[in-house]
């Protein structure tokens, strides 16, 4: 469904994303792994658009994406959670939600989109008036997830969704994201809790100063020790 | 050795709201100067202008004062087209013993404080223009209201017409003072309207001048009130149209239409238009003409640029260059000349120039101006 | 409780508009120790951190640091009295270069109206140095605050708190995307940190919080919950019911 | 900008610039000091010279703490007013009114600082820009400052220095007699700005949030910048005071707040050359387009376009980038 | 002079009121574009100047003020969009003071064109017939074009609220002004949000200036004064408000009209002193949120 080639990235002069080679099947759960600066962010980044200066090739349902501006990769069924949750001030968790949907033929089924998201998210019920910015970390990051999946896509690309998230909630999330899977839904996740990640996902990969060093399937890297050591130890 | 030419700085707002007017300014001090020096200029010696843009600004007006003497090393300056300008240009050629005539109105430029014996004054003031328009205006019992810019013209039109007033034994009913620059007067009219005057006077100039006299329209004061306003100009009567001025009177230094009854006028008028593709010069601009004029003409009556010989010439020089007789009073260097009544008429008719009715011609003479003695000239 | 307490809340109560996030918490914090407040999303810690840290003021209660009450002192002077704090979003200078974020917080405590002498002659350049090693930053002292990843952000902002060589040090998820790596790195330095000071710390990674806390304070909508060291906590089912599962 | 970015990161770089660089504050008065020479004349010297120094307060403001002010005419308008008004009443000599002047502008500074400060970003441009039309309002009415129709006879003719009499009539005796208190201001400046205070200022800029966290008095530290801005704004109201022996209510107008805002992004925000480049090049343009044409606003305009869009580190600023400077 | 009866003081505060819908409407568009895109338009009092020119072209030309209400917001939302098209877009992200001072350059190139094509002059704009003259509205005589200008306020501002308070447009709009990117990922084409929304700032603007015409005609320079009403408007109601910018409005004009009857020389600083006494008292403005812009 999304498949990566040889894709090279820059923040201004220097360069990140040196040659990524990476596939993401439909219906797949991929974790995009590394440890912090590897170029996890900044992939992701360049899928959605928000990075423009890239080459190589980024292929999403077999349309180029690197050609599209931002808004139009939306419409293709790709939907994003940010790293920093990316709230936006001064709306209230309604409107938030709402914004998910704006640009998305869901638009018309506004009150039922909601409805749904209030279910999964219980929390977010109870709030849907307060400004959303004013929510705790954990809540914003719930708001995030709901707003990305708000409009139904195809493929949710997460960065660090279990950031900031209590215990709990991050077991209720993982859980999420399998429920999604089995629903249909691809999604390529970039994870620090590398072993709830792995649990959960299909195939994973391992990026280093924005080199992919290794590619392998969950389980595979799960009981690999080095992995382990290395990336499971907390 | 072939002579310098007679430089004479022009600083004037080219840019601004009195642009039109500093346009025509500069059109007739060329007109000046090519008669000048298609007439030999002073044996041989030609005149020339430099023009520049004062923007309306003081502090920029006194700046091109200073570079025209330091840099273009003028012999004379002649502009200035507000009070202020004019008061810094003077500041600045006092202080460098530069000849200079001033083309605008104000009081304080007669006065002690700020007389310079190298500053003449070819326009009116606003003392003699009150005098001349209230003359005209006010009959005896009349109730008249003031609707005055709150600065040094308004304030002075002010004094003038309150002197007429007591003189022909009208009451002054109140006087309200807006800001300067005010876009909006309604704040000010349900005042003046209860004051229930027979005169409303408005004490303001250019853009506040149309605009109050616009809305006090609006709120149908024209219907119960005669509108008079010290200076009306044709600039103003234009961008306002017939409409807002209508039945407005006025006084102004300058309307064509006397060359009727003035022959130096009928002669400047022909000369204009035939440079000029057939219009008329305007109130301000003319006063260039005459500026510029009567400085050249005392400077071939001299035989010289000397600025003292110059000043002595100038001080006793009887001159019509446009309007009449002329002369620049001794005391105070004001030049004493008729001051024109004028009304605005409904529609214009023969020409896009034909919007005034003079009905009245004050004549110029002493009595209308403050005494030498009164300004605190020793006489 | 037994040692000597540093900064101690009492009854503080905060509100937003109609909601309160705090509810007359009174809770005290031991010096040399460290320790951590957990909960849920949304119980209040944030809140109660920044009221901790002087962010903004109580709504009731008072503040007390040491002997002195500090409630409302204005946010500038907290670092003065040896009160430090990292944000829970990062917070830097990101035009500076990395040393240059440390040595202007290091300039705070030595100079704060200093119009005349260059500023090279304070000498900061070594103690910068020094702190960005302990932060494992000294590789990066050259590049530009913003050019960092995130988690060496979280880095410099720890070393950035470090600077005022605070009493007390307030840490809001210090190792928030940091990966396990970086975080167990992150871990170490705290634990370094404590030697001489006191910390709070508002974490999420159970692993990590358990491990290294001396105490624990758990809040739950908005309410102090319980209080006690790791086992204690581990083991409290009302602390397993609201927010570690089944840890 | 900052010297320890320099210190550690040493890009190659022209000698002469990093000199320059190095001495930024002595490098300017050599220049000034022979500009009189390469200009076309001696009057618009003056005239740099003086918006020169009203860029260099403003400067310090807007390039070195970020803060945009669109209130800075009213500095110098209170300079130049105090020390108008003790001249031309003949109240005070020379070297008494120019201090008050500056006194005089701080104080408004300060007043108007201490509420502006309390807004940020554009509000905090807005702020100046309505409070200096407070002062303007105020002066306008004030009885000793002529109104509209301005103050005049601000006649500094002479002025007797180490027991010799300078004629100010003169010119080039004017420009040197000013470049004396500027050259004072750029050398107090650029060592308050290598100082640790200078580095709070910048910090402020950068993130105001964190360095009040790191313990500094966010808004002690704007408003003494604040004030010491408006001060230096307030020498060079004066100054052009005495150089036009009057002042007009027109430097109270918020069109002078936008001219020197203009006249620094043309020259380079936070640099030292700058305000004087950006005055130097403004006046010049605004004299030859006023002499060629009327309408020369349109290309005062244009190029202001074309600068913040193009070149926003204005020429100098331009020119150092190009050099590799920092 | 005469004492203040209760009925000149009744219509002095119905002038204010009056006068404060204009102001109302001088600000909305500044506050609308600052508000949602965070720039501050400095060519504000130049799109107004225009709009006045462009109503008065199609007065003339089509002999109908009608067409001219039509027809003036719509070029100047025109020009509007162009300008954010070719010049400001270049510079979002670029931090806030440099679309402030691209409109400031374009203010002086704007007026000076205007001068070019319609002279320095003024020109006078008529009031429409059957706007003309004053009707009695109990208090006294008010003249009637002014009761219009109020009505037309008040309709702009309602389709206005609704617009951006009710309407997905004007969610994303909100959104826009505060996370662009977010909005962008999320499948919106921002930079169609940019252009409608300084297209709407700038209609206003236009049709603030062509409805201003009859009142105090037209020049070139007619929009200096309105910038500065319009910013204080703006900082008083809190930037990027509404309900603020009417408050506002309406405040600064009763106090100016008040201040007209009892101390005319102060009528044009109070509307300062009002701004300075809020500043004090609550720094965002009335109806401003606090922190917005830090
Ligand atoms: N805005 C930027 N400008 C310049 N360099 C940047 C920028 N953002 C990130 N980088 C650099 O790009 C590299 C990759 O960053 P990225 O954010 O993709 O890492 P990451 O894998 O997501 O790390 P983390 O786990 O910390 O989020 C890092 O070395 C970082 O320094
Ligand atoms: N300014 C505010 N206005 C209204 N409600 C607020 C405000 N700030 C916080 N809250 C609410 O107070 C509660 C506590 O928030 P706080 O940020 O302290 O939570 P937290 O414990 O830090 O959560 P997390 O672990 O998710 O960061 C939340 O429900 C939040 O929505
Ligand atoms: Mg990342
Ligand atoms: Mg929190």
């Amino acid at each position: 469904m999304l498949s990566i080639q040889n894709l090279n990235a820059w923040y201004g002069s220097s360069h990140i994303l040196q040659g990524i080679n990476l596939e993401v099947r439909r219906g797949e759960v991929v974790s995009l792994l590394g440890r912090n600066g590897a170029g996890k962010t900044t992939t992701i980044k360049t899928v959605m658009g928000l990075l423009r200066k890239a080459n190589g090739s980024v292929r999403f349902k077999d349309r180029d994406l690197l050609g599209l501006p931002a808004h139009k990769r939306f419409g293709l069924g790709l939907a994003y959670v940010p790293e920093e949750r990316r709230i936006v001030p001064g709306l209230s968790v309604l409107e938030n939600i709402r914004l998910g949907i704006v640009a998305s033929d869901k638009r018309a089924r506004e009150k039922e989109v909601v409805e749904q998201i209030a279910e999964t998210f219980p929390r977010l019920k109870e709030r849907l008036h307060q400004t959303a910015v004013t929510m705790s970390g954990g809540e914003q990051q719930m708001l995030a997830i709901a707003r990305a999946l708000a409009s139904d896509p195809d493929m949710i690309l997460l960065d660090e969704p279990s950031e900031g998230i209590m215990p709990l909630l991050v077991q209720e999330m993982f859980e999420l994201f399998s429920r999604l899977r089995k629903a249909g839904k691809t999604i390529l996740l970039v994870e620090q809790n590398v072993e709830a990640a792995l649990r959960i996902s299909d195939r994973a990969y391992i990026l280093d100063q924005g080199e992919v060093v290794h590619a392998d399937s969950a389980s595979a890297l799960l009981r690999d020790p080095v992995i382990q050591e290395r990336y499971c130890a907390v | 050795q072939t002579a310098q030419p007679i430089r004479i700085g022009l600083p004037v707002p080219l840019t601004g709201p009195y642009g039109a007017e500093a346009k025509d300014q500069v059109r007739n001090a060329e007109l000046a100067v090519k008669e000048f020096n298609d007439a030999g200029g002073l044996n041989g010696r030609k005149a020339e202008l430099l023009v520049r843009d004062d923007r309306l600004n003081p502090g920029e007006a006194a700046t091109r004062a200073l570079e025209l003497i330091e840099k273009d090393k003028v012999n004379f300056i002649v502009g200035g087209l507000s009070a202020a300008t004019q008061l810094a240009i003077n500041n600045v050629t006092k202080q460098r013993k530069t000849i200079y005539i001033s083309i605008s109105q104000s009081d304080a430029i007669n006065e002690p404080a700020d007389f310079s014996r190298y500053t003449f004054h070819e326009a009116l003031n606003p003392h003699m223009t009150t005098q001349a328009v209230g003359k005209y205006a006010f009959k005896k019992g009349m109730r008249i209201a003031f609707l005055t810019a709150d600065y040094a013209y308004g304030h002075e039109m002010t004094r003038g017409f309150t002197r007429v007033a007591k003189e022909v034994g009208a009451e002054i009913v109140g006087e309200l003072k807006h800001p300067l620059g005010a876009t909006d007067y309604s704040t000010f009219l349900p005042r003046l309207q209860s004051l229930k005057p027979d005169v409303i006077v408005f004490n303001n100039f250019g853009r506040d001048n149309q605009i109050s006299i616009k809305q006090a329209n609006d709120f149908g004061m024209k219907k119960s009130m005669k509108f008079v306003t010290p200076v009306l100009t044709y600039t103003s009567r234009v961008a306002a149209g017939p409409a807002v001025y209508e039945g407005v009177i006025g006084g102004t230094s300058y309307y064509w239409e006397i060359e009727s009854q003035v022959p130096s006028a009928k002669r400047f008028n022909e000369q204009y238009k035939s440079t000029h593709d057939g219009s008329y010069p305007s109130d301000y601009g003319s006063m260039a003409y005459s500026a510029v004029k009567s400085l050249l003409l005392a400077v071939k009556n001299a035989g010289t640029t000397d600025t003292e010989k110059v000043i002595d010439t100038l001080t006793g020089l009887k001159y019509d260059t446009y309007k009449g007789p002329q002369f620049y009073r001794a005391c105070d260097h004001q030049s004493v000349q008729s001051v024109l009544i004028i009304e605005s008429k409904s529609k214009e008719s023969r020409n896009p120039f034909d919007v005034f009715k003079v009905p009245y011609v004050v004549p110029g003479s002493d009595g209308l101006l403050r005494s030498c003695s009164e300004l605190g000239y020793a006489s | 409780m037994s040692g000597e307490i540093i900064i101690r809340t009492e009854a503080v109560t905060r509100r937003f508009g109609g909601f309160t996030a705090l509810k007359n918490v009174s809770v005290g914090f031991e010096k040399g120790k460290l320790t951590s407040i957990i909960g849920p999303n949304g119980a209040g810690k944030s809140t109660f951190f920044n009221i901790l840290s002087g962010a903004f003021p109580p709504s009731e209660g008072r503040v007390v640091f040491g002997d002195a009450d500090i409630t409302g002192l204005k946010p500038h002077v907290y670092p003065r009295i040896g009160i430090s704090k990292s944000f829970q979003i990062t917070n830097i200078f990101p035009a500076f270069t990395v040393l240059e974020n440390v040595r202007i917080a290091l300039q705070a405590h030595c100079s704060r109206f200093n119009f005349w002498s260059p500023r090279s002659r304070l000498g900061l350049e070594d103690k910068a140095h020094s702190l960005l090693q302990m932060v494992g930053l000294e590789r990066h002292a050259a590049r530009l605050a913003k050019e960092l990843a995130h988690g060496q952000q979280r880095a410099l902002e720890i070393a950035v708190a470090l600077a005022g060589d605070p009493k007390l040090l307030l840490m809001d998820e210090p190792t928030a995307g940091m990966s396990p790596e970086e975080t167990s790195a992150m871990m170490d330095l705290i634990v370094r940190l404590v030697a001489d000071r006191t910390v709070i710390l508002v974490e999420h990674k159970m692993k990590m919080v358990m491990g290294i806390s001396d105490r624990l304070v758990v809040l739950h909508h908005g309410e102090f919950l319980a209080a006690g060291t790791p086992d204690e906590i581990r083991n409290n089912d009302e602390v397993k019911r609201v927010y570690l599962g089944q840890h | 900008m900052n010297t320890q970015v320099q210190l550690l990161a040493t890009p190659s770089r022209p000698a002469p610039v990093q000199w320059i660089r190095a001495h930024r504050a002595v490098s300017v008065v050599l220049l000034l000091l022979v500009f009189p020479w390469i200009v076309p004349n001696q009057s618009v010297a003056i005239n740099i010279l003086v918006y020169g120094l009203y860029a260099v307060g403003f400067n310090l403001l807007f390039g070195y703490m970020g803060m945009l002010s669109f209130g800075h005419a009213a500095f110098l308008g209170m300079g130049a007013y105090t020390a108008g008004i003790l001249v031309s009443q003949g109240w005070a000599p020379w070297w008494i009114a120019i201090p008050a002047a500056v006194v005089a502008a701080a104080l408004a500074a300060a007043i108007i600082g201490a509420l502006a400060i309390r807004t940020r970003g554009i509000y905090f441009a807005m702020v100046t820009l309505a409070l200096s039309q407070c002062v303007y309002f105020l002066v306008y009415q004030f009885p000793l400052s002529g109104g509209e129709n301005g103050l005049r006879g601000v006649n500094v003719a002479q002025v007797t220095l180490f027991g010799a009499n300078v004629d100010l009539l003169n010119p080039a005796n004017r420009y040197y007699f000013f470049l004396g208190f500027a050259a004072l201001v750029l050398l107090l400046l650029s060592r308050l700005l290598d100082s640790p205070f200078g580095a709070v200022v910048e910090a402020i800029r950068e993130n105001e949030a964190r360095t009040r966290a790191c313990g500094y008095n966010v808004e002690q530290t704007k408003l003494a910048v604040f004030v010491l801005s408006g001060a230096i704004c307030g020498l060079a109201g004066a100054l052009n005071a005495i150089h036009l022996s009057s002042v007009a209510i027109e430097t109270l107008h918020y069109e002078m707040s936008g001219l020197v805002v203009m006249i620094c992004l043309l020259g380079g925000m936070g640099t030292f050359f700058g305000p004087f480049i950006g005055a130097a090049l403004f006046l010049l343009v605004q004299d030859t387009f006023s002499l060629w044409t009327e309408h020369w606003q349109i290309y005062v305009g244009a190029v202001f376009i074309i600068f913040v869009l193009f070149f926003p580190k204005g020429v100098w600023g331009t020119i150092l980038e190009k050099c590799h400077v920092r | 002079m005469d004492a203040i009866t209760p009925q000149l003081f009744a219509l002095q505060l119905f002038t204010g009121l009056a006068l404060g819908a204009v102001y109302v409407l001088l600000a909305v568009g500044l506050s609308l574009i600052f508000g949602m895109l965070t720039i501050v338009n400095f060519a504000h009092g130049a799109f107004f100047m225009l709009g006045a020119y462009a109503g008065y072209s199609v007065y003339q030309y089509s002999g109908s003020f009608w067409i001219g209400l039509v027809a003036t917001p719509l070029a100047t939302a025109a020009l509007g969009m162009a300008v954010e098209r070719f010049l400001v877009r270049r510079l979002y992200g670029r931090g806030i003071d440099y679309p402030l001072l691209l409109t400031f350059g374009l203010a002086y190139v704007l007026v000076e064109l205007v001068r070019i094509v319609f002279g320095k002059q003024g020109l006078p704009m008529e009031t429409p017939e059957v706007l003309q003259g004053a009707v009695d509205i109990g208090i006294g005589y008010f003249p009637a074009y002014r009761l219009f200008v109020i009505a037309v306020t008040a309709a702009v501002l309602a389709v206005l609220w609704f617009f951006i308070e009710k309407t997905s447009f004007g969610l994303i709009i909100r959104a826009g002004a505060r996370d662009p990117q977010i909005v962008q990922i999320l499948g919106v084409d921002v930079s169609k949000v940019w252009l409608a929304v300084f297209g709407a700032g700038t209609a206003i603007a236009g049709l603030a200036g062509m409805l201003s015409a009859p009142l105090q005609g037209i020049s070139p320079e007619m929009g200096g004064t309105v910038l500065t009403v319009a910013f204080v408007v703006t900082v008083v109601g809190g930037m990027g408000s509404l309900p603020g910018a009417i408050a506002a409005g309406i405040l600064v004009g009763v106090a100016e009209s008040l201040a007209a009857l009892f101390y005319p020389e102060a009528a044009k600083v109070s509307m300062f002193v009002i701004m300075a006494l809020v500043l004090l008292i609550r720094p965002q403005g009335l109806f401003g949120r606090s922190g917005l812009l830090s």
